[in-house]
């Protein structure tokens, strides 16, 4: 039975404790291979670079997740979805042509809207009234199903998809101080940006913004208040499944798409979720950043095939401590 | 006010709050409460809405720690002791929204509260050994016994939430008493029941009482408590304002204004 | 592929019924995928090929089938090939080329076998899908042995899959060639000793070390770093690699693993801090190709060495800047054209990827198709030295004796084969040659030229 | 989270338990027992002797094997446990498949390379060497169970699947990389490929295998699983957790130490997981990371919810239909849909799970009764 914590202060000097510990042996760890702060930039900015990544999906997950209470794991589809209707409409990769991208890029986005509210209306709509584990479990199926479909369509070989900046398969670098960013990652760190400017925006601001919100604080009042939630599930599910494709288009460049690429990006992408306490958005680019940070720097100092069990130990951290970086314990049994 | 024991004999009580508060974040929900229930008493615990009655539930049950004071229970601080570690020393409760174990039967809801009486372990319970059959038939009858005596043994099948609400209140009750506890802490035990139901509680409440229980109770209801309690606890925003018999409490000018002045709902 | 005529119980018939249902569905699902398909400029989608009924849009095969067609004299029992790849899964970009080969056999040999004794028998291949799980894998395996009572296996894409099967060839005493790498699949790791039922037809990590060893002698590097994907395949590179370059006095001074689908080789920093002066990647595309371009980005000075599992196009598709110049060995697959014509291989070498492409839609040629070709002509082999008249048991037991004694100085996809008791792979270290990449493509790259 | 789908089968919707009749249940349970005995026999003296060449492969069309059989068995022993874990006690589990395989891995090490891990290989030659490993194997788990348990099952719902899902994927990576150990050190493991070799099971000079007697071994013990399981439902313990289920508030009121409850009901859930995970072991000869990751969790949450989780006789139903519809869309689905290929069993599989979860969200089991019910009447 969680209780609620009467000391704040030995809980912050825990955590600053845990922290110095965790700088600590980063530190020592890199001392052994010969890290300088080159290096330790370079893992930082190449670990900012993944968890944007992180972050664009996990923005879908929230998104699902506020409005319906669905963990949507078809999110990961939508994400292949969207990189691979990209890369077949835009065809050669090395053709430098910008228009077609933006072309190529709306059609998917706009196709994979569809795919995501034909998805609500084909297997969540008829399963409103199921629990949310029959759901969570419905919405595995359709990610099985629509990777299936991608591995039909387009078989087992990885896509080339060309970097914004240079529009070639091969993307240009900036170095400063010893320390390499390649372009495409500007491109993402600024998609996420907009992206989270955007959906503040309209959910704080426009009418069905708020509909949306007031759909996740409470389904009943929702409705008395004339705002219908199935509608909303529907406006989620399509939007969520846009801004999966979104993620797919601008990481494209930097992972070659493949058709069962969706799997590992929508387990990141639900972890930094899960960090960010599943409801904020916000929280869930900063659980986002962690992860990939947390991941980067791990396999940097110590082994790469560990890199996943420091994020889950972090996930797992963060859930314990806090149940999200900003969210306090939504889920705790009322009295 | 001096609490008023109604037993001329100064028995000592069997439950002590001393200053006990409570604070979520900045709002302060129970406020330095001190008050004591002696045994054998029924002690009401009224005030308006908000006033933090069920917040002094929660923390003698142990589900929020006070962010101060202590509780105190046959003499032992409870501070610090899981609610099944308070549940063990003698004190259960039932909840203002009814909280039955859905899905089971009326008869299973008496008999998890009848845990505390049983001892078999998750292993002989799969290998189901004759001494946990033996508890199990013993826990079937005591449970059946309990049924009888709160007027559900005829529903023993159905399932809790099949029941009518006025019921599953008395059902809660029941439960509540198959942990055999010293304090039965009842938080608003005839919400919502029609008036035979209501009159059918008090003598049930009477019955427990007799029977060595001691009780206290939130009400709303003001006729119900007044005809019920032998003494009671007013509690506004969060502080003790009033304490003493019904008449006493009926009398005081503060509790007129803070509460039975203002029309209630 | 010859269809199955298994009669079906009453019991199926309602299960087809929720079969046409999902199908239904996946109509639905699918049609929007073919929307886009419409949309596209250039890409090929492969599922003309994939999911047309096979023969119907296979090329004939003319010269790789050694089957000679004449009049039958009398019809003996019909032959089962079981075939298991990874056609979906983590293995799925090795897999499904081998899948797609197994079909393209089939369709050639809708003739069936004539043996010896000039009996013809029906031939069919049964492909099934190992789902990349070694527990899907074995079941299906064990569902060959078993039910459709094959009479040699051809079976395993990834090792750990492989070694999940092989028990069960054991045990039921027939012959399995697998497709994936490790030497493990065919010898006791313990006591050195081949196993008896098991064979397999790719060129090993051993091999792959043993060219790069030369290789990087003659760069006269001392120090390397090792990067490997996080796969069977991957660390049995690195094992190897440890093995060989210790020998020549190499030293793996760092060494690390990727994942498939990493975007952020944070593994750099260390190989930049490691001072070594090169880098050895054992990985399969895509991702080989992307460490590539990162270690280009990151550590430009360094040399980079790649191994045999990016003996396919994708490779080159994927960062065609990056991999430009990086040399590695190879099967003469990748370069059939280029060889010189009395290489024993380059006939049929080439006339593999006319095959293949032909019946692929135009799909690149890779490495690992030619490993299920190798190995589903053996089994070919093996059923044609077959007399009328055999039962099961001695069915399976003649295809392996077939093999173990009658494929030597066998010229196949993966190098030319001599199968003796103690080896059963029969690949020298010269299986390998040494390619790079020019001009976006692979081109021989003889020692003479380090 | 599943708070709805849980239905209590202990007779108390379907027995009119209120006049005495408590041991109506009892007695159904006993016929189910009987019938799901009297099954497994037939299947395996079916397949024995193959009266007029007819055996449980050409009774199915050709779908279901006696390989899957066995598969079936196995894992009906991990979803009954994850039942009790899942649909009694309510508590979610995304990590399943990692206890399924420190089960194997437990077999597989201390059977093939007892050494390594500082014991005597002496013991690897004698028959009653990989019985003991069993249940040390299960002690392992259940140990490791215990430890993670305390801190993991404070949270609830969304959050507990979380975390489970996070310990479940570090399992499967401790297996691939071999401990964190460097491979060429000290091989424990196997990396990627695993451990081959792992030896059959005897009892003396009695080897339990051809299949046909591996069957009876696996299902005797789903069937002991099964029995265990049914018994603690309906125990004290069994009410805890379903109580624990409903409202953990309310129990811990009336004294249930639901902290201690939950864990326990992971361990024991762990420790099923932990007995089926060596028996595949033994099975399959070989163990690789594959068949214990995080897709094998999330199958196995499928396979509970497809039977019922709520239920202890929904795991073999579950269990089955899932093995079914996957060898189904394996072999047979290029004659519903005329030349598919390998690629659309994934489509296929995806849509059925879909509708199964559309059409019977309770579970198989749930629907049938229900079904049965109605016509009863």
């Amino acid at each position: 039975m969680q209780r609620v914590s009467q000391r704040p202060t030995y809980k912050t000097i825990v955590s600053v404790a845990a922290a110095v510990a965790i700088v600590a042996v980063i530190l020592a760890l890199g001392a052994q291979k010969n890290f300088g702060p080159q290096q330790y930039g370079q893992l930082v900015v190449a670990g900012l670079g993944a968890g944007a990544i992180y972050a664009l999906i996990a923005l879908g997950f929230v998104m699902v997740y506020t409005v319906t209470g669905i963990i949507n794991f078809a999110q990961g589809a939508f994400v292949m979805l969207g990189a691979m209707i990209a890369a077949t409409i835009y065809g050669d990769a090395s053709s430098g042509d910008a228009v077609g991208l933006v072309i190529a890029a709306i059609i998917a986005i706009l196709a994979t809207t569809l795919v995501g509210v034909a998805v609500e209306r084909l297997t969540i709509f008829p399963a409103r009234n199921a629990d949310t584990l029959t759901l969570i479990i419905i919405t595995v199926g359709v990610y099985i199903a629509i990777q299936g479909v991608g591995l039909v369509v387009w078989g087992t070989s990885a896509k080339a998809f060309p970097a914004f900046t240079t529009l070639d398969i091969t993307d240009g670098t900036l170095r400063f101080w010893g320390i390499v960013l390649k372009t495409q990652t500007l491109w993402i760190w600024g998609t996420t940006a907009l992206v989270l400017a955007l959906l503040t925006l309209f959910l704080g601001r426009t009418l069905t913004g708020k509909a949306l919100r007031a759909c996740s604080v409470n389904k009943e009042a929702a409705r008395l208040m004339g705002i219908s939630p199935t509608r909303m599930s529907v406006f989620a599910f399509g939007l969520a499944a846009g801004m999966g494709a979104l993620a797919g288009i601008v990481l494209a460049p930097a992972t070659r798409p493949i058709y069962d690429m969706g799997l590992k990006l929508g387990l990141k992408g639900f972890v930094a979720a899960a960090m960010g306490g599943l409801v904020s958005s916000p929280a869930a680019v900063v659980g986002g950043l962690l992860l990939g940070l947390t991941e980067n720097v791990a396999a940097g100092v110590t082994k790469s095939g560990l890199k996943d069990v420091f994020a889950f130990i972090v996930l797992i951290a963060v859930l314990l401590r806090k149940r999200g970086i900003f969210a306090a314990g939504t889920d705790l049994e009322r009295p | 006010m001096e609490p008023v024991i109604t037993d001329s004999q100064p028995a000592p009580p069997l439950l002590v709050l001393s200053d006990l508060s409570m604070a979520f974040g900045g709002l302060v929900a129970v406020d330095r409460v001190t008050t004591r229930v002696a045994d054998g008493q029924i002690k009401g615990l009224i005030g308006p809405n908000g006033a933090g009655k069920t917040t002094v539930f929660n923390l003698v049950t142990g589900i929020y720690p006070p962010s101060g004071g202590h509780v105190e229970f046959g003499g032992e601080r409870l501070i610090g002791l899981e609610p099944h570690e308070i549940a063990a020393r003698g004190i259960t409760r039932t909840f203002q929204n009814v909280r039955l174990f859905a899905h089971m039967s009326v008869l299973e809801n008496v008999m998890v509260g009848l845990h505390l009486q049983t001892r078999a372990g998750l292993l002989a319970a799969a290998l189901r050994t004759r001494a946990t059959r033996r508890e199990e038939a013993r826990i079937h009858a005591d449970a059946r016994d309990l049924l009888d005596e709160v007027g559900l043994a005829g529903r023993a099948g159905d399932r809790a939430t099949d029941l009518p609400f006025g019921l599953q209140r008395t059902l809660e009750i029941a439960r509540a008493l198959a942990a055999r506890p010293r304090l039965l802490l009842l938080d608003e035990p005839a919400a919502g029941l029609t008036a035979p139901e209501r009159r059918r509680l008090g003598s049930l409440i009477r019955r427990i009482r007799d029977d060595g229980t001691t009780i206290v109770l939130v009400e709303h209801d003001m006729e119900f408590v007044m005809g019920l309690v032998d003494e009671l606890l007013v509690l506004d925003h969060g502080s003790v304002i009033a304490e003493g018999t019904p008449a006493e409490i009926q009398s005081d000018a503060s509790v007129i204004a803070a509460y039975l002045g203002a029309p209630e709902r | 592929m010859i269809e199955r005529q298994r009669t079906i119980g009453r019991r199926t018939t309602r299960w087809q019924a929720l079969g046409v249902l999902a199908f239904a569905l996946l109509l639905v699902a699918s049609a929007c995928g073919d929307d886009d398909d419409t949309t596209a400029t250039t890409a090929a989608p492969a599922t003309t090929a994939t999911t047309a009924a096979p023969g119907t849009t296979a090329a004939p095969g003319t010269t790789a089938a050694p089957a000679t067609t004449q009049a039958p004299v009398a019809e003996g029992t019909a032959y089962k090939i079981g075939f298991v790849s990874a056609a979906t899964g983590g293995g799925s970009s090795l897999g499904l080329p081998e899948r797609n080969t197994a079909e393209m056999l089939a369709a050639q040999w809708t003739d069936g076998i004539v043996g010896p004794d000039g009996v013809h028998h029906d031939l069919e291949v049964i492909i099934l899908d190992s789902e990349s799980n070694p527990d899907a894998g074995a079941s299906a395996v064990s569902r060959l042995i078993t039910e459709d009572e094959v009479d040699v296996l051809v079976a395993g894409t990834l090792s750990g899959n492989s070694l999940a099967m092989a028990p069960l060839a054991e045990e039921a005493e027939i012959a399995m060639i697998s497709m994936a790498s490790s030497r493990r699949i065919i010898e006791d790791a313990d006591t050195g000793e081949a196993r008896f039922w098991i064979f397999k037809t790719p060129q090993e990590n051993g091999h792959n070390a043993a060219v790069q060893t030369d290789y990087l002698s003659a760069l006269g590097v001392s120090t390397v770093c090792y990067l490997f994907e996080n796969s069977g395949f991957g660390q049995d590179t690195l094992a190897n690699g440890q093995k060989f370059f210790g020998d020549a006095d190499i030293e793996i001074v760092y060494s690390d693993s990727f994942e498939r689908g990493d975007t952020e080789f944070p593994q750099t920093t260390s190989i930049q801090s490691s001072g070594c002066e090169a880098v050895v990647v054992g990985a399969i595309p895509p991702v080989s190709a992307l460490v590539t371009s990162a270690l280009r980005d990151f550590v430009p000075n360094v040399p980079i060495v790649q191994g045999h599992g990016n003996c396919a196009f994708a490779f080159i598709e994927l960062a065609p800047a990056a991999v430009e110049g990086v040399p590695l060995p190879c099967g003469r697959l990748m370069v059939a054209d280029g060889l010189p014509d009395d290489d024993p291989q380059k006939n049929l070498l080439v006339q593999y990827v006319v095959d293949y492409t032909a019946f692929t839609n135009g799909e690149p040629v890779s490495t690992f198709g030619g490993h299920a070709w190798d190995a589903l002509q053996w089994a070919y082999e093996g059923l044609a030295s077959l007399e009328e008249g055999l039962g099961l048991d001695d069915r399976r037991a003649g295809v392996r004796d077939h093999i173990e004694a009658n494929i030597t100085n066998w010229p196949g996809t993966g190098g030319v084969f001599n199968i003796t008791p103690d080896d059963h792979l029969g690949l020298g270290f010269d299986a390998l040659t040494f390619v790079r990449v020019e001009n976006g493509a692979f081109a021989y790259f003889p020692p003479e030229a380090w | 989270m599943a708070a709805d789908s849980y239905r209590s089968d202990t007779g108390t919707t379907t027995a009119p338990a209120g006049n005495g009749k408590e041991s109506a249940p009892r007695r159904a349970t006993m016929a189910g027992v009987v019938v799901l005995v009297a099954l497994v026999l037939a299947i395996g003296l079916l397949e024995a002797f193959q009266p007029g060449g007819v055996d449980v492969s050409s009774l199915t069309g050709g779908v279901i094997t006696f390989d899957t059989t066995v598969r079936i068995g196995i894992l009906t022993i991990v979803v009954v446990g994850l039942n009790l874990l899942m649909g009694y006690a309510g508590q979610v589990s995304l990590g399943q498949a990692a206890f399924f395989g420190l089960g194997a891995y437990s077999s597989a090490i201390f059977t093939t390379r007892a050494e390594l891990v500082g014991i005597g290989s002496g013991l690897e030659g004698r028959w009653w060497w990989p019985w003991l490993v069993m249940v040390l194997g299960m002690a392992l788990t259940g140990a490791l169970a215990y430890a993670v348990g305390r801190p993991i099952l404070r949270l609830r719902g969304h959050y507990l699947a979380m975390a489970t899902l996070g310990l479940g994927v570090m399992v499967t990576i401790m297996f691939r990389e071999n401990l964190g150990l460097q491979l060429d050190t000290k091989d424990i493991t196997g990396g990627s490929d695993g451990i081959p070799g792992i030896p059959r099971l005897r009892v003396g000079t009695f080897e339990i295998w051809p299949i046909e007697r591996y069957y009876y071994l696996v299902w005797f013990l789903a069937i002991v699983g099964i029995l265990l399981a049914l018994n603690v439902v309906r125990s004290r313990s069994g009410r805890a957790l379903r109580a624990l289920h409903s409202s953990e508030l309310a129990a811990e009121t009336v004294g249930v130490d639901t902290a201690r409850f939950k864990v326990r009901a992971l361990v024991v859930s762990a420790m099923y997981a932990s007995i089926a995970g060596s028996l595949f072991a033994h099975f399959r000869v070989a163990v690789s990371p594959t068949p214990f990751d995080f897709l094998a969790s999330l199958e196995l949450v499928v396979m509970a919810a497809v039977g019922g989780m709520a239920s202890v006789w929904g795991a073999p139903f579950g269990v089955a239909a899932i093995l079914a519809i996957r060898e189904l869309v394996r072999t047979r689905l290029d004659l519903v849909i005329g030349g598919a290929g390998g690629e659309q069993e994934a489509v296929a599989f995806g849509v059925l799970l879909v509708l199964v979860m559309i059409f019977m969200p309770e579970g198989v089991v749930v629907r049938v009764k229900e079904v049965a019910r109605r016509w009863s009447r």
